[in-house]
């Protein structure tokens, strides 16, 4: 769960790390008249946002107002911006890096620290970023701090306050179970304060069960994955034309890959999942329709999700809402038989392997392609 | 013989749910020493035959070894402790969901304990040879063999594992790692366990994109593993940021794609292959060298 | 630190252990007319309370005041009252015992937990304590709680408070950096409601400096070893007659064994501790004089602290302070013959060897014993 | 060789402070190793020749084999987990009054990932036959020999030091447990390690009230450990409830008296003192026999 810049911000008061004096708005009214001069920053969940000149500046009420009637009609990077958050101008004297996140190979919590902050990590040359990583069984200790902050030219009152924010930093990260806590720039200002100008956090989903607290942000879903996700699918929107129906993550992925083997370009990801369920393959028709895809390939190796099934829900679903585009069907597994013959009886050929139903798909796909060209 | 063997003894903690019930029967059909199950305030009855306990502490009479969790996703940390606390060294954790962070301490503390965690959120692990299984695959896909399959996926590692079976080669061990970023056993860890195993003759790993494992083992068999391996790596057509079901299947920051991984795997000198139907082919082109 | 059960309840509130209603009084007229009957309650550091009368129940106001009044005239096993507690009485229907404490030998935490609660847990046989132990690294896992609650038992609703109680106390446990946490009885009321009817909680001392809200009580220590303890002397007050100075824990232990030994008793431990300060040594004395002894003996191996140190310090206090009961000295270790030739200019023996000084200790403790009879 | 030997190089962390610059140049008198101090704000500095650096990762060029902590209490678990996070497998800890949950949690981690702690609280190792001691035992009362000297005490210890050489034997490894209630080693441990070392003929256990492990020890002692093994006990005449000095000389609920510890002794064979200075009698008795 990405948070917005404000939402991280939130966090961050709690745990004790500097941020500016602001406040978020919705609505350009909503600009007081105490802190100019102020940063207006747009609030999305997509980076690159300055470039897209989603930052502005303002000395007073007036030009906030319009400033931010201007930002609120924007959309950045495909996201619309709700939000502005409306802050006392800092002094920059210089711009550090800071985050935690996990180190998925050494499977612990990984501090890097940079001297280069105000650009994207990834940019920074790899000799410049500083690494520790923190024990998950002890967790964090201060000297993690103390070895950074010298790494950083840190000294006298900057290296204390930094051994503050980053002990924020690492209870902020274990007690929300982020999966990234950054801050970048991490501001010394030129009254020798330390400031955490921006905010990245992400919150793991899979923990939201023990954080009711952490608001829940779908902007940086497409309309149809928001969709997806309140029918419970596995669904990701790609930008080809191909609908893909499988089961099971890999295999998705696999049938994905397969296509663009052949030039072909899937229209989204969706994984049935474990479950042996008629309904669940009968409605996830419905969901890639409005996609509107030229053709729809449904690859099934049958486990849990047991083949006869899929074809009784590929039946219905063609009944139910008279899909009329091409349907490529795969089937192996448990089952396969049974569910051959249940398509065989609908009119629908039923491949036993998948490289030969990709080339169908290929073939049916150049065929409407040239029918429409 | 990797991780368990026929004499291993399982329990089955969250033995009266859905998948408890269902999957424990299949591994008594497959073999499988299932010894007891757990589910709490089921004291006294049975499942599949399966005498059914309050807790772990009460089965420890019948010296279980390893155990199959499936209980929803807040639970298993509780679950995984439990077993851990009472000396069981082989933890199979079934569910997915599970939060990250809980991962990371779960397997940070068996590594340390010496024990082994396969998953969470993995198919679990069938020694083929020893006709023993923990976890969820299909009984009916496998042939003794000498082919070792590790996986980060599940129904893409049936569909493999059959098309070995299919093409009248069989398989020694299978083990699905898991699909979370964060699980017990990375690629490497596995292939030193089979590198002087004798049953295992060729290996395939089955990645997918997100993480370094597969990196590392390139580089693990570049230097020290003998046997040949063959790989297929699910996601090359995945857009960045974008979760491709499994959560540990993401691109981020440039990091963790096909791309690299296929790279990495070709100059080890293990051949991938374009379609997971063309593993058979590589293993035989493999093994006839 | 060990805590008041008024104090150890105030904790339990705040990890939602529950505990009865009630408030702690200083003076008899504190008593409200609001929750009647009570139980009025003497609140002390020692054990064995409700035998020595320090537990009382009053139906009204006026004869809780009475009560109260009493109580606070009450000195017991030393310790005199200063605090009541009054609570509203609660209807038991079964008393329970749970307890959280450090294993040595294990050096991990453990839980222990009867059915036998409300008698002293050391006269409960053992086959009826059910014990477990808590994984310093992982912290408590709930199953601890599910599996204790089996033994005692315990079902359903009363089952799930256990659980939740449990959890609290191993929070209070971890997070105050307690010793002991014990709460006997733990009460089943008739209304199905788990309660802690007592609490006995013990924090590390050295824990302190980060727990700057736990009260600091010295009522078990006596008036002599508080006066040490203001001057930051390792003083433990015993009822012999022969006053003892040391250095080394270990070594001071050994010193007063050895007077034991040949039917001596000390009057007091007292450690100088590892320090070479010549003020340290000579303030000792008096100290060792407020507690009257008949002799003094200074049993010194020279270390950290030398032995001309402590010669000179003797020499000092004796001069200052006029000590005019005998003193006997063992010096050994480093400068051992200057600190003998010190002593000697200023009359004063020093052995060469600890049980000869114990000789000649008991020597002159005979002969003065005799002088007074 | 017990835990640390000639080559076992010795970082001090705390080593401006009056313990830590003090003791460091006895320990470079006595043929320490010493290869380095760390005290914060003072790289480039020396102290009695030890060039100080800021933090333990930059002592790592040094390859330092192990630490000694003379930091304030509250500093003590930071200061350790630098050096263990960094690889450091012998850790000895001077500092007293560190709070025992963090001792609790210090022990369990180091045990498991198989790093030794000496301490909280006591005196450290000194491995006279090899000339190399870390701690603060005073350096003139050993004299290479056979005698093994295990104690929870410091003074007493040095007493007990002293009248071995005295009586014209001498020590092989001498170590100081530490006072409190959780301390990294046991006699046990200490124990076992000296089971099969060549230098050690007989062992002088120093225990003291609270705790079993000293009655824990006579029960390895019987059924394991062939060595002579003669012990004393201090706090005999100790009240129960009084912590006489070390927080872990404590008897609490009628359990860790001298009674029981010499009772269980007795019964493994081990004659045990009334003095300090009869050790060296009881020990030439055993070693006749």
């Amino acid at each position: 769960m990405n948070l917005y810049e404000f939402q991280g911000k939130e966090l961050f008061r709690k745990f004790g790390i500097p941020v500016p004096d602001g406040y978020v708005i919705k609505a350009p009214e909503e600009v007081r008249d105490d802190i100019f001069p102020a940063a207006l920053k747009a609030q999305v969940l997509v980076g690159g946002r300055g470039k897209a000149g989603g930052i502005k500046f303002a000395n007073s009420r007036e030009e906030a107002i319009n400033m931010a009637r201007d930002l609120l009609s924007q959309t950045i990077k495909g996201s619309k911006v709700k939000y502005v958050l409306v802050e006392r101008k800092i002094n920059i004297d210089k711009e550090l890096y800071i985050s935690i996140t996990i180190d998925r190979s050494k499977r612990r919590p990984l501090v890097m620290a940079s001297t280069e902050g105000g650009v994207e990590i990834e940019s920074v040359e790899e000799s410049k970023i500083h690494m520790k990583w923190i024990d998950p069984m002890h967790g964090y200790s201060p000297y993690i701090a103390k070895i950074l902050a010298k790494k950083l030219n840190l000294t006298g009152d900057i290296a204390k306050q930094f051994s503050e924010l980053l002990s924020g930093m690492s209870r902020l990260f274990e007690e929300y179970d982020a999966e990234l806590v950054e801050i970048n720039p991490l501001v010394i200002t030129k009254e020798g304060k330390l400031i955490a100008a921006d905010s990245k956090v992400i919150i793991d989903t899979d923990s939201l069960f023990r954080h009711r607290d952490v608001p829940v942000n779908l902007d940086d879903l497409t309309e149809l994955e928001r969709y997806a996700k309140e029918k419970d699918y596995s669904f990701v929107e790609l930008d080809g034309d191909i609908g893909v129906i499988a089961n099971g993550a890999g295999l998705t992925m696999a049938t994905l890959d397969s296509l663009l083997l052949h030039g072909l370009k899937p229209r989204n990801f969706l994984d049935l999942g474990g479950t042996d369920s008629v309904d669940i393959v009968k409605n996830a028709f419905p969901l890639i329709m409005k996609a509107n895809p030229k053709m729809i390939f449904v690859n099934i190796f049958g486990g849990v999700t047991k083949c006869d099934t899929v074809a009784n829900g590929i039946v219905l679903a063609k009944k139910e809402f008279g899909i009329d585009k091409p349907i490529v069907v795969r089937l192996n597994g448990v089952h396969e038989e049974e569910g051959r013959q249940i398509l065989k009886e609908n009119g629908i050929e039923a491949f036993a392997n998948m490289p030969e139903a990709v080339k169908k798909v290929a073939e049916i796909y150049s065929r409407i392609s040239k029918g429409v060209s | 013989m990797v991780y368990i063997n026929k004499e291993t003894r399982v329990i089955v903690q969250g033995i009266t749910g859905h998948q408890g019930s269902f999957h424990s029967n299949e591994m008594l059909k497959f073999g499988t020493k299932v010894v007891a199950g757990i589910s709490p305030g089921k004291a006294g009855t049975k499942v599949n035959g399966i005498p059914v306990f309050d807790n772990v502490e009460e089965t420890l009479h019948l010296e279980p070894d390893a155990t199959m969790i499936s209980v929803p996703a807040p639970y298993v940390k509780d679950a995984f402790y439990e077993a851990l606390d009472h000396g069981i060294r082989v933890i199979y954790i079934l569910t997915e969901h599970v939060p990250v962070h809980d991962s990371m301490e779960m397997v940070n503390d068996a590594r340390l304990k010496n024990a082994v965690v396969i998953g969470p959120n993995g198919p679990g692990i069938t020694v083929v040879h020893e006709g023993t299984k923990i976890g969820i695959m299909p009984n009916h896909i496998f042939r003794k063999g000498n082919v070792a399959v590790i996986s980060r996926s599940g129904t893409l590692t049936y569909e493999i594992v059959k098309s070995i079976t299919d093409a009248g080669m069989g398989e020694s061990t299978v083990i699905g790692l898991g699909g979370d970023a964060i699980v017990g056993l990375s690629f490497m860890d596995v292939l030193k366990e089979l590198r002087k195993e004798r049953q295992t003759r060729a290996v395939v790993l089955v990645g997918e994109i997100g993480g370094t494992a597969e990196e590392e083992a390139a580089e693990y068999i570049k230097s020290e593993f003998k046997k040949p391996v063959v790989a297929y790596i699910a996601g090359r057509s995945a857009p960045p940021g974008k979760r491709m079901g499994h959560a540990g299947a993401i691109i981020t920051r440039g990091k963790g794609t096909a791309e690299s991984k296929i790279k990495a795997l070709n100059s080890a000198g293990v051949d991938v292959a374009d379609y997971p139907q063309d593993i058979p082919v590589l293993l035989q082109k493999k093994l006839k060298k």
